[in-house]
Parts: C-alpha cells; structure tokens; sequence
C-alpha cells in the first residue's frame, strides 16, 4: 500500500497510468491522505510501506525515531507556497506583520516557512498572531477579512491572491537556507527486504519528472497530462497548472547530490527549528540514518 | 339552566362497531347528586368524561350553565379511577395544587390542604409521595385534592372502590356534607348499590350495548340524611334495604338476559 | 421527534375522532387513530424544507454570500448530474454513496449487535452497570480525531478503522438508551411476568425487551446521527470513495459546490434512513404512548 | 447510564431494606434508599478503571506496542506535571482546560436555552413539530468537519464559530430528548390539572416541565458528550488555545504522550461533569424510578 | 406442611418509623381460601407481596411447601390491585401469557385462553389491547391471567374492586369452583365483608399501626356452597346476614377508637 497526497507533480501521470504497477509487477494499492501527519501513522502502523509528505512532518517523525528512510524528492517547493497579505490589512514590509493576524494550516511546510522567513526577517514570532487554519477556512476567514496574511498553497493560494499580494514565497525562502520539499519515504523494514521494488519505484517517478522537466510547456500542454492529474488530486485543471508551475522539480542528478548532506541538513536544520519552538522534545544526533540515495541512483 | 347537561350524546371509540354510548341526555342540576350505577363496560367513564370535557362526542352536545363544554376546566373537578397524582409532589403540595394553580397564599393553601387532610383521615401522611401509600390512602388523596379546589361541580369515578366499610362511610358522610354546605353537582359512579342508594338524590341505571340511560330513580335518602338523620338509621331503615334489594333485582334481570356487552 | 407520540394536543382534548370508520378497517384504525394528523405533518414538513431551499436560494442569489461558499441550487444541481454521471475523484456518486452506506451500515449493525446486550445487562445487573458505565463515560465524550491517530495506528488503514470509528459513535446513545429503557420498565409487569413462570431469560425477551423497544429505537436512530457526523473523521483514513472523502477531498480544493452536494445527499440519505426507523418504530411499537 | 433508576434486581426482589434508619434520617433515608447499593457500584467502577489503567501500564511496558503509538501511564504523568507547570503550545494545560471548559459551559448554556423551548415546543404543538423537525433531522447528521468553512465564511474565526459549532453538536439531543420527554407526559396527570384549573402556562411550568425533567437532563447529558467530542473540529478554526487544540497540535507533531494526556483530561473533566449533572438529575427527580 | 405460611413477620418500609407489618403470622393450608379484611393502610397489600415474594421480610420467614419464599414464583399466581397487563400484546395473548412462558403451543394456549375470557364474561374482547377496555374490563384480564396458568396458590389484590355487582357475584362463584375443583390455595384481600363471608374458609381481620392479625374466622359458607347450595340463598340465610352485621359493627367499634394509622 502506497500513501499519496494531492501534490500536484507529474508523477501523477504514471500513477494514472498504472506504470508503476507495470514496472514492478505487483499490485499497488493507492491511498490519499489530507496531511503529512496521518502518513506518518499510517506507516508507522505498517499498513503503508511508501508515503507522499512534505519536509516537515518529516523532521518530526524522523525527531520520533520512526523507522523511515528518505529515498526520492518528488519537487522543491517554489512559488507554489506563498506568503500573501490582504490588500487594507495595511502590510506593506515584514515589519508590519507584528500584531497582525496570520494564518497557516500548522505542521505544514508553509508553517515551516513563514517561522523561517520570520527568523530572517528578525521579526519576533511570538509578536505576529500565528493561527491556525486549514486552507478551506483560510479562504472563508480571508474572504470575511478575519485574517491579515496567509501563507498557504494553491487553490486557497490563487483566491486569495487575487485580493492580497505576495510578501514572500517558498522559493525565496528556500534561497535563505530553508527550503521545504515533498518527498517520498519508506519504511526501513520493507525498503530492506525490497530493495528493487524500490528502485523501480524511484525510477518510473525520476523518469516521469524527467519527462516535464525537459518540456515544462509541450507537458502543460498536453490536456490529457492535466486531466489525469486533475482526476487524482480533484483539483480544477488550471490549479494544475499553476501548481505545476510553481514548483521546483529535481532530476535524476540533483536528487542524487541533494539526497546527501544538504538535505540530511535540511532536515536537522528543520527538526531544530521545530524544537525551538518547542513543539519537538528531543532531536536526533544524526539525521542521516533517515535519508538516502542510493535508490535514485540504482534507478538507472 | 345553571346546570351540566348531557344532550343526546353518542360516542364511537376509534375500531369499534358498537358506540360506547348512545343517544344519552341526563341534566345534572344545582342541587343534584346524580350517581350512575350499571354494569362493568356500560359506558360509565364514557359519560364522566365527556362532563369532564376529556373526550368529545361524536353527535350530541355536552353544556354547563348553557355553555358548551369544550375542554376540562375548574369549575368541573375530577376524581379519578386510578389517582393521577404528581408524584414529585408530597401528599399536601397535591392536595394544595388546585389552589397553587389558582395563585394562593403558600401558607393559606397548606393549611386548607392540612384541614382537607383531616377530613380524609389521613392528618400525617402529608409528607409522604403518593408511591408511599397504600391503594386506600391514594385514593383519599385524589379524593381530598378535589376537595380542596373550589369547584362547582365534581365528577367522582368509583372514588370509595378501595375503601374499607368504615371508612367507604366516613367518606360517603363527608360527601354529603360538602355537597350540602358548598352545594356542589356531583355526578359519582359506583359499583355499591348501598351507597348509590344513600347518596344519589336522582339515580340512573346504565346498560352496555350500546351504553344508555335505562331507568332513573329518585331515592330521597341523602335529603333524610341533610335534614338529620344518621346514617346508620337511614342504612337500616326497612324502606332503605327494601328498595335496596329491589334495585338489586333489577339489576340482575337485566343481566341475566344475555346481551352481549362487546362489539 | 418521534411521531409515535399522540401529540399533547391530541391528549388533551379527545379521544373519539369524528368519522366511523368501516367494520373491516375497524382493527387497524384502532392502531393508528392519527393518520390524518400525520398527513397534515408531512405538509407542514414539505413547507419548512421549502423555506430552507428558499432561504439558500435567496442567499446565494442576493450576492451577499460569494458562490464559492455558497453555490445556488441550480449549481448544486448541475454538480449532482455530472458527479452522478462522471464522477468526482476516480468514483461516481453513487460510487462514493455506496462505500459510506456500507461502512455506516456495518457500523449500525455492530453497534446494535454488541450495544442491546450490554445496555441491556447494564439495565439489569448494578454489578455490570458499575463496571461498564465508567469505561463508556470515558470513551464517550473523547473526540474522534483525537484518536484517530490512535485507531490508525492500532487498527491500520483498512475498512476495519473507519467501520470503527463510526461504530464507537453509534455505540454510545445505543448502550446508554438501552440500558435506560430497561431501567424504566415497569415493575407490576416484570412481577406479573415473574409470578406467571418466567425465567430470566423469558423475563427478558418477553417483557423487558418489548418494552424497552422504543426507547432503544430511539437510541439507534440518535446513534444512527452521530455516526453520520463522524463519517468525514472517518473517510480520513486513508479512503478511495465515500461521501465523507468526497466532501473533504472537494473541500481541500475548494470545489464548494461538491461539498454542498455531498451535505445535501448524507442529509437526505440520513433523513431517510431515519425515517425507516420510525416506520420501524410505529410497527414494533404500536402501543407506545397509548397509555394513559 | 442512569444512577437513579433501581435496578433491575432491586425492583425484581425487594423493598424493604434491612437496617433501621434513624426517625430524624427518615426523611431523608425515604428519598435514597439505595445509599448502599451507590456506594458498592462506585467500588465497582473505581475496579473497572484500574482495570483500564492496568491493561494500559501492561501494554505500554509489554514492548509489543512502541511507546511512540502508546507511551506508558508514567510518562503520561510526568508530561502532566511539564505541560501543567510549563505548558504545551504556548499556554499551560489549565489554561487550555479553561479555554474549551468556558466554550463548553456558553454552548451548553445557549443550547439549554434554546433546546428546551424548542423542544417543549414540538412536544406541544403538532404544528411546530411538523416545521421543526425535518430542520433538525436534516443538519443532525450532516458531519461538523463539512460544514466548518461555512461556520467560518459566516461567524469569522473568533470564539462564536467555536462555541457555535458545539452548540449545535448539543442542541440536537437536547431537542429530541425534551420533545419526546414533554410527548409522553401522562394523559391523565395532565388532565387532572387541567380540571384543576391550569391554563396553559401552568400546564407546562407545573406538570410537562416536571415530569419531563428526568429525560431532559438525560437528553443534556447525551449532549454534553457530543459537544465534547465535536472540541476538536471547533477548535481546528484558529485556535489559540484549548484541550481540542492542544490534542490536535501533538497529534501532527506526534507528541503521543500529550495527545493521551489530552484524552485523559477531556475523559475526566467530561466524566466530572456528568456526575454532577447526574447529581442534579438526582437532586431534582428523587421520585423518578419510583413508580411501579 | 404443603401450606403458605408467614411466621412472625414484620415489614418497616424505608424512612417510615412504625412498621407496616408486625409479627405476623398466618397459615394458608391446601384447602384454605384465606380472606384478608381491614381498614385502608392496614398492611394487607403488604402482607399479599410478601406471600408473592415481591418483598422480603425484615424479621420472620414466609414459606411455601415448606421451602423458603425467597422470591416470585409461578406456583404463586397473584391478581394485582391494578391490573399490571402487557400492553404489547392483545386481551388474548395477555390471558395466553403465563401458558406461552410455559411452552404450550400456540392453538392450545390461546383456545384455552378464550375459554377463559368466556368465564370471565369477556367473550369478544380477544382481539383488544389494555388500553381499550374499561376499569372493570381490565380487572377480569387480570383475574383470567392468573386463572389461567396452572398455579398453586392465587394471590388476590381486591380483585372485584371495580365489578358491578352482578359481575361480582359471577366472579365470586367463579372463584369457588376454581378453589373447588383446582384445589387451589386462595388467599384474597377484599373490602366486601358480604364478599368476604361469603368465600371465606378462614376469614382474618387485620388492623393498622402497626399492621397485625387481630381476629381470626371460620364463616364456613364456602363449604355449603361447595356442597351445593345456590350463592343467593346463602346470601340471604339470616345467619349469614347476621353474621355480617355483627362483622360489620366489629369493624367499625375498632376503628370508632380514635387510633392513628399513619406514622
Ligand atoms: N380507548 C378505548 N378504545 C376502545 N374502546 C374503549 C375505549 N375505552 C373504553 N372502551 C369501551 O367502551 C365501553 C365503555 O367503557 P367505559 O370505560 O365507559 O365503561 P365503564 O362503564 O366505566 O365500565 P367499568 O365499570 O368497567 O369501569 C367498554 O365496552 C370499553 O371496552
Ligand atoms: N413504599 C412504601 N413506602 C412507605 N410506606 C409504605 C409503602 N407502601 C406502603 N406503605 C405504608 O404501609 C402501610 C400498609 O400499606 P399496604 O399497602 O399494605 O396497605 P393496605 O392494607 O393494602 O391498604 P389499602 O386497603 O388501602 O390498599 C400503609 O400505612 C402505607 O402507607
Ligand atoms: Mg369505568
Ligand atoms: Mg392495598
């Protein structure tokens, strides 16, 4: 059994396809979660063997000693995660934000990222009034003007753009040290005893990143691309697209590199983060046990 | 005209062929103790509460003081067959309940409702729950709870059924003095032609199949006992047990002719 | 709530309706002397529900709730058509209907199979009552999502976790109803009964159990609500299809026109089972409020 | 569920007790006869959650469930004494506790309030009952979490949105359990006061409201346990604080320990609540049970 | 031996500080149709659930064949003060009760259930429910019940309480041929001291406050029935007659005695 999110990203399209299935010859059975957290349960219940889930969730699981290794980054995330004021909320620099309301789904990657940007910004956390909101009730509240600032993903991203403007993005973020990604996990048990089905895993998803990132618009393009996307995740097709967009998608070769310090780091660097605040007890002394890369390379 | 009359009334129970009762009419006048004796399901309750204004007929008209009866109301007090007391009420909250609804004093109203106590002969049971007495003691409480209301008329279901001899007396004489000081109607149903005879000043014999009025008579003995007699010399008058018997006869022969009493 | 009750009005004025009814409707008129009053609720009941549609109507209409949180009707419609016809997220409604009927319907199922009995041993042994009623209180009032976490954990990802935690929902009010009316049942008939022979177990079939009869209906038919309302905490876990998972899936993508659907049709599906239960009811239990 | 009703063997074998109280307790002895029988059932119950707690401290130290998915009762204990003395999310564990005990409290209040006009309402009047219930009966089921972006889109993010969704998680029993409790008052006791001239207002003030009162405290307890299982969904809008916030926050960060605390808590304040709500039931029904 | 016998009983209810019963003792041998007659709130009702196994002693034993009452028991069928019907099952099916418990078969149990009902003058009502039927009605259910299961022992809670008198009289010489011919032990409280005469093989009188035996009789009219003579003529034999009158002034000198009855 597979966990998967509603990430868009063009394995989806295999995923559709049934190539997965075709490339290593056993049935898979595909399950959609609403958050990284109710992944991590799942496979730490054993029922899931792979799963779909955002950086975060993973510090924390991984900060819980949950047997799990890293083997694939389904994308970085870019502008697809964005920091939105509301137009009259009277914020106009990061400043601004104290005292202002700001509302992030948390546990999230966005909630990851709007601490980090606030760290950059030395802006003091506990002065911005943090809530919590999953990105239905954001769109309701923002739309009410209940809240001041967003930091959310699409579609709630491109409502409520189209009455705030964007403060900050995942992609800057990501360039002040703290990137946010979606990956793949596996449990260490199964990733041991299969090792191949793994690899093809890797492979059919590496193949189908290749295939957009060598053609971002001819895959856009293809209206039939959009649709089996569309149908997995229920998001409405020009959502696809922009969620498509807004993400940074890594080839064969950068997972490779990433899936080594900088992001063994990536993940300390996060893990820490969430203990400053308090919400993690203890840390790990060393986070690589919970990455590798060695199925992106056997991918070939 | 001040008085509860019955006018031809017919009633039907839903699913039954046969109406409970049937083109009855009986007037019930100022100065009337009308008793209904007949025999078991002959439509006794049937009438009560059509006086009552529990049920209404299906043709016929129910009227008090030349107005029609539309629904239950004060000034028509109910003594029941089985007592409907509150039971989160004690015995004296009960008895004191009418004249609580009527907006009286709390002090004035448990007094009454001690004195009417007394007159059932239950002066100590006021703090008890009606699930604390025995069937005799209920009964009385339903009996003292009508009492105490200020009522123009009471309507009296087998209210002495589960009374020994001795007190069934105590409270037929209670009767008669309330119905000659207040001048209250009563209409009562009993099963003891003793004291139908005693108390009723018109008496109607009933018959089922359908229900109706057969016969009334009109024995005068509770006017002896207003006028101060005992009881006890009017009970054992030869006159008394002479008609006593003869009702008792009449009686009978009506049942004895088999008529079926069920639809 | 229960049309079963002969309403206060109906108790307080008559007893003796106006029409005589045939000789050979005669038995059954006996048992439901109220059908007109029931007619004349349904009316009423179509009304209020117009009001509700009128109500939406207008609202979405005047502009002052945006379509994305409001659809019209007309939207809602046209999404129930194309979700019943093409589907939404791999499943056609029906599809998706499907699935949820049968986990609430297994949950029922069990809840009733394992909750009559120990309502019922709770109503009749104080010894049973002192060691059940306190693990019930406990696990009643704990939220669903506070545990789900738990239950996945526990008992996977499977139909097992989802039937469950649905089943604890219904569970509760079916035990707690039970075993009230078993409590309340009336003395004078269980020592009638007693005094003709019964056993134990006759006593309970024959005595206990009819009278508690609709008291422990009602107690389903309220499970039977909660269990609806946690049927989205429930298709959380992990699910392909079923209304809860559609409604959420719709809602993360803001596809509000589905969410309202998929409202409306637990809404209706609920509504309708509900009054399955009544029927049910007024058959098991003719005889409940006839009595003085 | 009930602490008044007798039980079952009570009203089987006997009423007369054994030891002979004192003529100044009579009184008051006449109302609780069943001290003992309260006394043996709470011995009962304390067994009955050692029990739990027992199987807890067994399976959390059996190693056959990693303390990751269910810490063990001690570091349940020490995490109580860190998040009660340096908190969980930015606020102590009493604080917390305040936040969703004052949610409750105003919901319960407000669904009290208007529940039991409502319901005496439909118990009444056919008419009513005909245009309420199918609006009761039809947002009963729907599921708190599909509705939650209306709530917002409609009352904001602040605590009406919070309090409104559990008053409505407990109006609807409190709805249903007045009406059916007011529906089956008895016929005969109604029609005695009514020839002792109450009107309408008297009716209902001195014989509905009385003798429905056991099965409205039933219908607020019922109700209370939804309210507090609904915590968590209300307190997913923006919250701040609060037990539902508090489970909610660990449960994504997978602080297991502080999720069961949470549990525990609600478990316990919910249980606290119900007793007292049991005592007042007590208090103001002595009578019921009683009666054959 | 094969009696139902009280021994020294006394019952005090809760939170009440005279007993309802003190040190009673009282025999019911095979061929004893034992009356219990006294004031209202005397303890008959009590003395009737102790026999039933409905409440337990505080001191003293109630045995039955010699064993230990400890609880309810088919051997002891018992007429309730108010009926106590199943109101989910019809007049039949509630007449069929005690046999279906014992696993009759249904066209045996139920012709056998309509025979009864003929017996106690209810013919059609079968196919009606409990609530249908009126107080009288309802009593004769009750007494059909209990007639109808194969009892040893009938325990009879004023059972003719709401019969007119005719009824009464047919329930009454019902009773003796049932006693008669289903040697059945009777014990049967009632407050018809005529009644009372007339069944009575030992008639006991019972006095309040608290609750005891104080006189014990032997009528010995029963038997003259049983032999034979017609319920009238004893009726009006002039030692009967006698016989009452005396009874009933005993009744009454005991209560003219100002005594509380209530605690
Ligand atoms: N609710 C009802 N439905 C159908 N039939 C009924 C109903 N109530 C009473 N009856 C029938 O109507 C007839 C008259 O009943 P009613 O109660 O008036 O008799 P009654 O004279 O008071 O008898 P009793 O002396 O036994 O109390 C009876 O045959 C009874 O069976
Ligand atoms: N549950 C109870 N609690 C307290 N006192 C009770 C209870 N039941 C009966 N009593 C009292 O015990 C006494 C005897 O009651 P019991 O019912 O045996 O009288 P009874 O002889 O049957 O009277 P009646 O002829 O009025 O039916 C009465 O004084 C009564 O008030
Ligand atoms: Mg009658
Ligand atoms: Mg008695």
């Amino acid at each position: 059994t597979i966990a998967y999110q509603t990430g868009i990203d063009p394995t989806k399209i295999p995923q559709a396809d049934g190539a997965y299935e075709k490339a290593t010859g056993s049935q898979i059975n595909w399950r959609k979660f609403e958050s990284g957290s109710e992944v991590i349960a799942a496979v730490a219940s054993g029922d899931v063997v792979i799963g779909n889930l955002g950086s975060s969730p993973l510090a924390a699981a991984a900060s819980r000693g949950l047997p799990i290794v890293t083997f694939l980054v389904a994308d970085e995330i870019g502008d697809a995660e964005a920091l939105v004021v509301r137009n009259g909320s009277k914020i106009s620099k990061p400043q601004d934000l104290i005292g202002k309301k700001v509302a992030v789904p948390y546990v999230s990657t966005t909630h990851y990222s709007l601490l980090a940007s606030l760290k950059h910004w030395k802006v003091d956390p506990t002065k911005v009034n943090v809530l919590n909101l999953r990105p239905s009730e954001i769109t309701a509240a923002w739309q009410r003007g209940d809240i001041d600032a967003a930091y959310v993903w699409d579609p709630a991203l491109g409502k409520i753009k189209a009455s705030g403007k964007v403060l900050t993005s995942s992609a800057q973020v990501s360039k002040w040290g703290a990137p946010t990604y979606d990956i793949w996990i596996v449990r260490k048990d199964f990733a041991d005893a299969h090792p191949e089905f793994v690899n093809k895993f890797a492979k059919v998803s590496l193949d189908a990143i290749a295939g957009y990132v060598a053609n971002p618009k001819a895959f856009i393009a293809n209206k039939d691309n959009i649709d089996k996307i569309s149908r997995l995740t229920g998001a409405a097709p020009a959502d696809v697209v922009l969620g498509l967009q807004g993400n940074r998608f890594l080839t064969q070769k950068d997972q490779i590199a990433l899936l080594q310090k900088p992001f063994v780091q990536a993940v300390a660097n996060t893990a820490a983060f969430l203990k400053s605040q308090g919400k993690v007890d203890s840390l790990q002394a060393d986070y690589s046990p919970y990455v590798s890369n060695q199925f992106v390379k056997a991918a070939k | 005209m001040s008085s509860l009359s019955a006018n031809q009334v017919t009633v039907r129970y839903p699913g039954q062929t046969r109406p409970a009762l049937a083109g009855v009419s009986l007037d019930i006048g100022p100065d009337d103790l009308t008793v209904a004796l007949g025999p078991s399901g002959c439509g006794k309750t049937t009438l009560l509460n059509l006086f009552a204004g529990f049920v209404k007929p299906d043709s016929g008209t129910i009227s008090f003081a030349g107005q029609p009866v539309t629904g239950p109301g004060a000034e028509r007090a109910v003594v029941f067959q089985h007592d409907a007391l509150l039971p989160w009420l004690n015995v004296r909250d009960n008895v004191a309940f009418g004249l609580r609804l009527q907006g009286v004093a709390k002090a004035e109203r448990l007094a009454r409702a001690d004195e009417v106590l007394r007159l059932v002969d239950l002066p100590e049971a006021g703090g008890r729950y009606s699930w604390q007495l025995s069937g005799g003691q209920r009964q009385r409480v339903g009996i003292a709870r009508a009492l105490a209301s200020h009522s123009q008329v009471l309507l009296m279901d087998e209210p002495f059924g589960a009374l020994d001899a001795f007190t069934r007396e105590q409270m037929q004489e209670l009767l008669l003095k309330v119905w000659q000081q207040a001048r209250r109607r009563i209409f009562l149903i009993t099963h003891d032609i003793e004291e139908a005879l005693f108390l009723a000043t018109e008496l109607v014999l009933m018959s089922p199949g359908p229900g109706r009025i057969v016969e009334t008579l009109r024995p005068g003995f509770s006017q002896r006992y207003r006028a101060g007699e005992s009881a006890r010399a009017i009970k054992s008058d030869p006159a008394f047990i002479a008609l006593r018997e003869q009702l008792l006869a009449t009686l009978f022969d009506h049942r004895r002719k088999p008529e079926e009493e069920l639809a | 709530m229960n049309t079963l009750e002969t309403s206060l009005e109906q108790r307080l004025v008559a007893a003796a309706p106006k029409g005589v009814p045939d000789e050979i409707e005669a038995e059954a008129a006996a048992l439901s002397p109220s059908v007109w009053a029931q007619y004349r609720r349904g009316w009423l009941s179509g009304i209020s529900l117009l009001g509700l549609l009128a109500l939406w109507w207008g609202l979405s209409h005047s502009g002052i709730v945006p379509p994305l949180f409001l659809p019209s009707p007309e939207a809602v419609l046209a999404k129930l058509i194309t979700v019943s016809t093409q589907g939404f997220m791999d499943a056609t409604l029906w599809q998706h209907l499907a699935a949820s009927l049968q986990r609430i319907v297994l949950a029922l199922a069990g809840a009733v199979l394992l909750g009559i009995p120990l309502g019922v041993l709770m109503g009749v042994s104080p010894v049973a009552r002192g060691l059940l009623d306190p693990l019930i209180e406990a696990y009643r009032p704990v939220p669903p999502l506070a545990y789900l976490p738990l239950i996945v954990i526990w008992f996977g990802i499977g139909e097992l976790s989802k039937v469950l935690l649905i089943f604890l929902a219904v569970l509760a009010p079916v035990i707690i109803a039970t075993s009230h009316g078993v409590a309340q049942v009336s003395r004078n008939r269980l020592r009638a009964a007693q005094t003709l022979g019964a056993s134990r177990s006759q006593l309970l079939w024959f005595v206990i159990l009819p009278e508690a009869l609709p008291e422990i209906l009602t107690g389903i038919r309220i499970g039977l609500g909660t269990g609806w309302s946690t049927l989205v905490a429930a298709e959380l876990v992990a699910a392909t299809r079923g209304l809860g998972f559609m409604v959420q899936s719709a809602a993360q993508f803001l596809v509000t026109d589905v969410v309202i659907l998929g409202i409306a049709v637990i809404a209706v599906i609920a509504f309708a089972l509900e009054l399955g239960l009544r029927l049910l009811q007024r058959r098991l239990a003719p005889w409940h409020g006839q009595l003085d």
